[in-house]
């Protein structure tokens, strides 16, 4: 059976009577939550699941003799597993939960790094990347001596490719993209730039945080070796991430944080390190969280992944549209192959001026760089306007948002 | 603290009571953020500029010979220029001690605190900062 | 007025009514759990805090123009202000964020050691502290070409502090070591030890993550340079820790994972970082979990953190009184200087097996070497039966702990 | 499968099903821990040990001339060597072939699985999956 497609049948008003935060206002109006790619809002599964550990299951787990401390370890390690399936990744032991996108990616530059990078290495990144792709590996690369190159994007920040040969060559060791850009929505072309990884014989990494909620994952699939994403951003609790990677590389990575759990046998003369994934897993983990992230899955499971992309696949035509017919808006990006993230300007209007104006009318955007700053000084525009989607919003909300903003344009020019 | 600055603060909260919703007031803000004059490009320096991640706020100040300071400021946000005109409007002229000493209380009684909270980060909480700093280099500067 | 002290009149059967597991069952009986120093139970303001969060406040914080996001931003620094006077720090920017003790550690070990240790300096553990402040250490030395040398410990396991001179010298860069131990409770003689430290000129990290539940701890009186715990250890939230460090060494140290939020400008050739604590909290952090920990130092504060050491000394000394009068039982560790935490073993039986015998009627302790290799190395005990008692605990669960220990040893012998 | 596997494995799960409560179910455990024969000193080597976190499990196979498999076991604690004799009677002198088609339903059967769980950690878990490996090796040498 397919893990991804016993869903029910799609219900919009059922769904967000399943989203508390649907029913919220904010400044004395309806809450029009288009803020999706900052966080999503979380399902009542999620509270409950919660809940449900901290009153009746809460127990530090491994190593535990006790009937708690097993009931907790059971739950804690059913999650891994349901996450396995739900990316299609060999084995449980190749997912490594983590505090986040942030955290799973410094990880593998750490650890990854520490084994692989070499002076005279290259890494490379792409001009859109979101700040926590980037910093890490210049961490890296300054403690190896690696550099890093940069694929770059034509003036609408849309990836260009002609290069990739060049860029890509027997000196790259790691290849680290995102799968969607969390500033334009663009759905990468990364199958291309995998398999020029590939044929380099580059390690790959995929920067998913973006993509996770918004569509189906298959790691084996994509073939890359690495990848990283949040569980606050994919319906699930804040401080926890995820990090797939392949079991012949994590294997050969020397862990990355020290601490109990992550050992076999600790002497001061001489430590060895316990098995995948604890290795990667020091310390007592988010047990609450992990195990809420399970709910969050079953939520997405039941709802259907086929189902929030065609769903979100409404959103985004229809706010294309609207987005489209407003007069003096500047759209960046990919228009067809995207999530329903949109990142625009209106000529001479400051995006702060536009954010506080919709904020007092119930709009929740977000404004400013989105942690892409790279891109945003190729583009010479010094921020945008974002307003993010996710599968619970409604098109009449987009009309309401179309009617905000249309009002702070009157105020504003 | 000085009498002036504490009418012009009940002047201004005077003025936003009259309005009855948030847009009335964004509107006024608005306005008031036209009507400052600009600073002079020329000063529009890095070394005027508070920078918050949201907008920018340029401030100028220079000190007459009576001992008061008087500042000029500009933002790139309409907005946030136009809550900068509000704070010059109050300390504009005064003396640096009584600078020091002010509570700027007009801000959350017209309900827009929320836009100097440091997490804000559109470069006004700075701004009042960076007035209070040159008060007190004024301070130390007369006294020697 | 006193943070710590503006406590209600102590009321054991209401306090107990506020922790939803302590009228939980485990195989049939009525739980007793006597598993605390694994990790503590959860207070309904705990629960009632995350509830709220998810359901109306969640958004992802700083940078926000928006209504939720400020809102959600102001909670998350209103809990660090909480945190900085719980522990009298001299300002908020002193209190990271981290997902636990070991990752504090960690971040010491890794960008204090990158500023501070050279090849010859030394590094002073002690023969009880857990692995997660051991190992990070380690690596730590093996990355600089430091040693480490260790405090000894006589044959219960006290610290032998005779020779602390010729331990700590001009040679010792960071003194690290725990404030209570979590294998047998005792209080360590921490402030001679930073004495000693100080006077070396060396830096100090203590471990008090057994420590923050049972008694107050002000930073600024110990004079520590760092103070490292996990919330799940007081009452608070999983995969949430907390880092206290002097602002000097702070703003010394280099970032320990780069991305959001920790940057101040992000260019492929030069990115700057981001004040404190900013700079130590890359990505989007645990903002659930950092609220919520607020709501648990709110019951603490309203228990009263003197009234809590009280009623846990009544229950230590019971505890004592009993675990003497059991035929063979041997305790380790100091007997009066310790927080209710009871290490024993009991001639010839292995641990495992009474652990297992104690589960079954309903009493949950932890068996085996509590992440403290070297100390039971250095006793030459392989393992313990490890009892930690809490604030919530009764003397009626002490007897039923002493009924059912003493019918495990009838049906063992 | 073979059947006498199967037969005892029906044989436990009556001989628990006579005790109604937890406790006499692990006076029978125990009492079987204590009646199971030692391991020879002598075989209690590192090769032949399997270490959980909480307790040690150490396994001894042979082969009969019949071209069955015979096993020894012994546990440091009481509970866990008590388990493991129970497994050891399922498959001492078993083909290596029938041992590997087992499917060792009698623990869940008698409400013992949590001690099987591979986060339980005390070395039984590891020793079944000793055992399967045993027979595979057999069973690999014999086809040779
Ligand atoms: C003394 C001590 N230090 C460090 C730790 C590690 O804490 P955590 O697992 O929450 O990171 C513990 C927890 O068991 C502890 O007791
Ligand atoms: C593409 C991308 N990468 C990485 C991150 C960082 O995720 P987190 O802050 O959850 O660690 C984000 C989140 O904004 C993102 O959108």
């Amino acid at each position: 059976m397919d893990i991804h497609s016993i869903a029910e049948p799609f219900d919009l008003q059922k769904l967000r009577r399943q989203i508390p935060l649907m029913s919220s206002h904010a400044n004395g109006h309806p809450l029009v939550y288009f803020d999706n790619a900052a966080t999503t809002q979380k399902p009542l599964e999620l509270l409950e699941s919660l809940n449900n550990y901290y009153q009746f299951h809460n127990a530090n787990i491994h190593r535990g003799a006790h009937y708690l401390a097993n009931l907790a370890t059971e739950q804690f390690e059913d999650s891994r597993v349901a996450m396995a399936k739900w990316l299609n990744a060999s084995e449980a032991a190749e997912i490594i939960f983590t505090s986040g996108t942030t955290e799973s990616i410094n990880l593998v530059a750490f650890s990854w790094g520490q084994q692989y990078l070499k002076p005279g290495d290259e890494i490379v990144l792409s001009t859109t990347e979101h700040h926590s792709n980037i910093v890490p590996w210049q961490m890296a690369a300054e403690r190896s001596g690696a550099a890093i190159r940069v694929i770059p994007v034509d003036d609408n920040g849309i990836w260009d490719l002609t290069n990739l040969q060049t860029l890509i060559t027997a000196k790259t060791k790691m290849v680290a993209v995102q799968h969607v850009s969390n500033a334009l929505g663009t759905i990468q072309p990364i199958e291309q730039v995998i398999a020029a990884a590939r044929a380099a014989g580059a390690h790959v990494l995929i920067d998913g945080a973006q993509a996770i909620g918004h569509f189906r994952v298959d790691v084996q699939a994509l073939d890359c070796d690495f990848y990283a994403f949040s569980a606050h951003k994919m319906y699930g609790p804040t401080g926890l991430g995820v990090l797939y990677g392949k079991r012949s590389l994590l294997d050969a990575m020397p862990p990355y944080k020290g601490g109990g759990e992550m050992i076999k046998t600790v002497t001061f003369e001489k430590t060895t390190y316990n098995e995948l994934p604890h290795k990667f897993e020091a310390g007592t983990p988010d047990i609450a969280g992990v195990i809420a992230l399970h709910a969050s899955l079953n939520f997405m499971q039941q709802t259907g992944i086929e189902a929030i992309s065609t769903q979100e696949e409404v959103l985004r035509k229809k706010m294309q549209t609207t987005l489209q017919s407003i007069d003096g808006v500047e759209l960046f990006g990919d228009v067809d192959n995207k999530v329903p993230i949109f990142s625009f300007v209106l000529d001479g209007i400051h995006p702060y001026d536009i954010g506080t104006l919709l904020d007092k009318q119930g709009v929740a955007v977000r404004t400013g760089h989105h942690c892409t700053e790279p891109l945003w000084s190729r583009l010479k525009v010094p921020g945008t306007v974002r307003a993010s989607l996710a599968l619970y919003n409604t098109e009449q909300e987009i009309d309401l948002f179309a009617n905000a903003l249309r009002k702070a344009l009157t105020m504003l020019r | 603290m000085s009498s002036t600055i504490e009418i012009r603060q009940q002047e201004i909260i005077s003025e936003f009571e009259m309005f009855s919703d948030w847009m009335q007031k964004y509107e006024y803000i608005i306005e008031l953020g036209k009507e400052l004059p600009l600073i002079a490009t020329a000063l529009k320096t890095d070394e005027l500029l508070i920078k918050g991640c949201q907008s920018k706020v340029w401030l100028h100040a220079s000190d007459a010979s009576d001992g008061c300071l008087h500042f000029t400021a500009d933002s790139d946000a309409i907005i946030t220029k136009g809550l900068v005109a509000l704070v010059v409007r109050v300390f504009d002229g005064e003396k640096p001690e009584d600078i020091l000493q002010t509570d700027l209380h007009f801000v959350k009684a017209i309900g827009l605190h929320e836009h100097l909270s440091p997490t804000r980060s559109n470069g006004l909480a700075g701004m009042i900062q960076q007035i209070k700093n040159y008060a007190l280099a004024y301070q130390l500067k007369q006294k020697q």
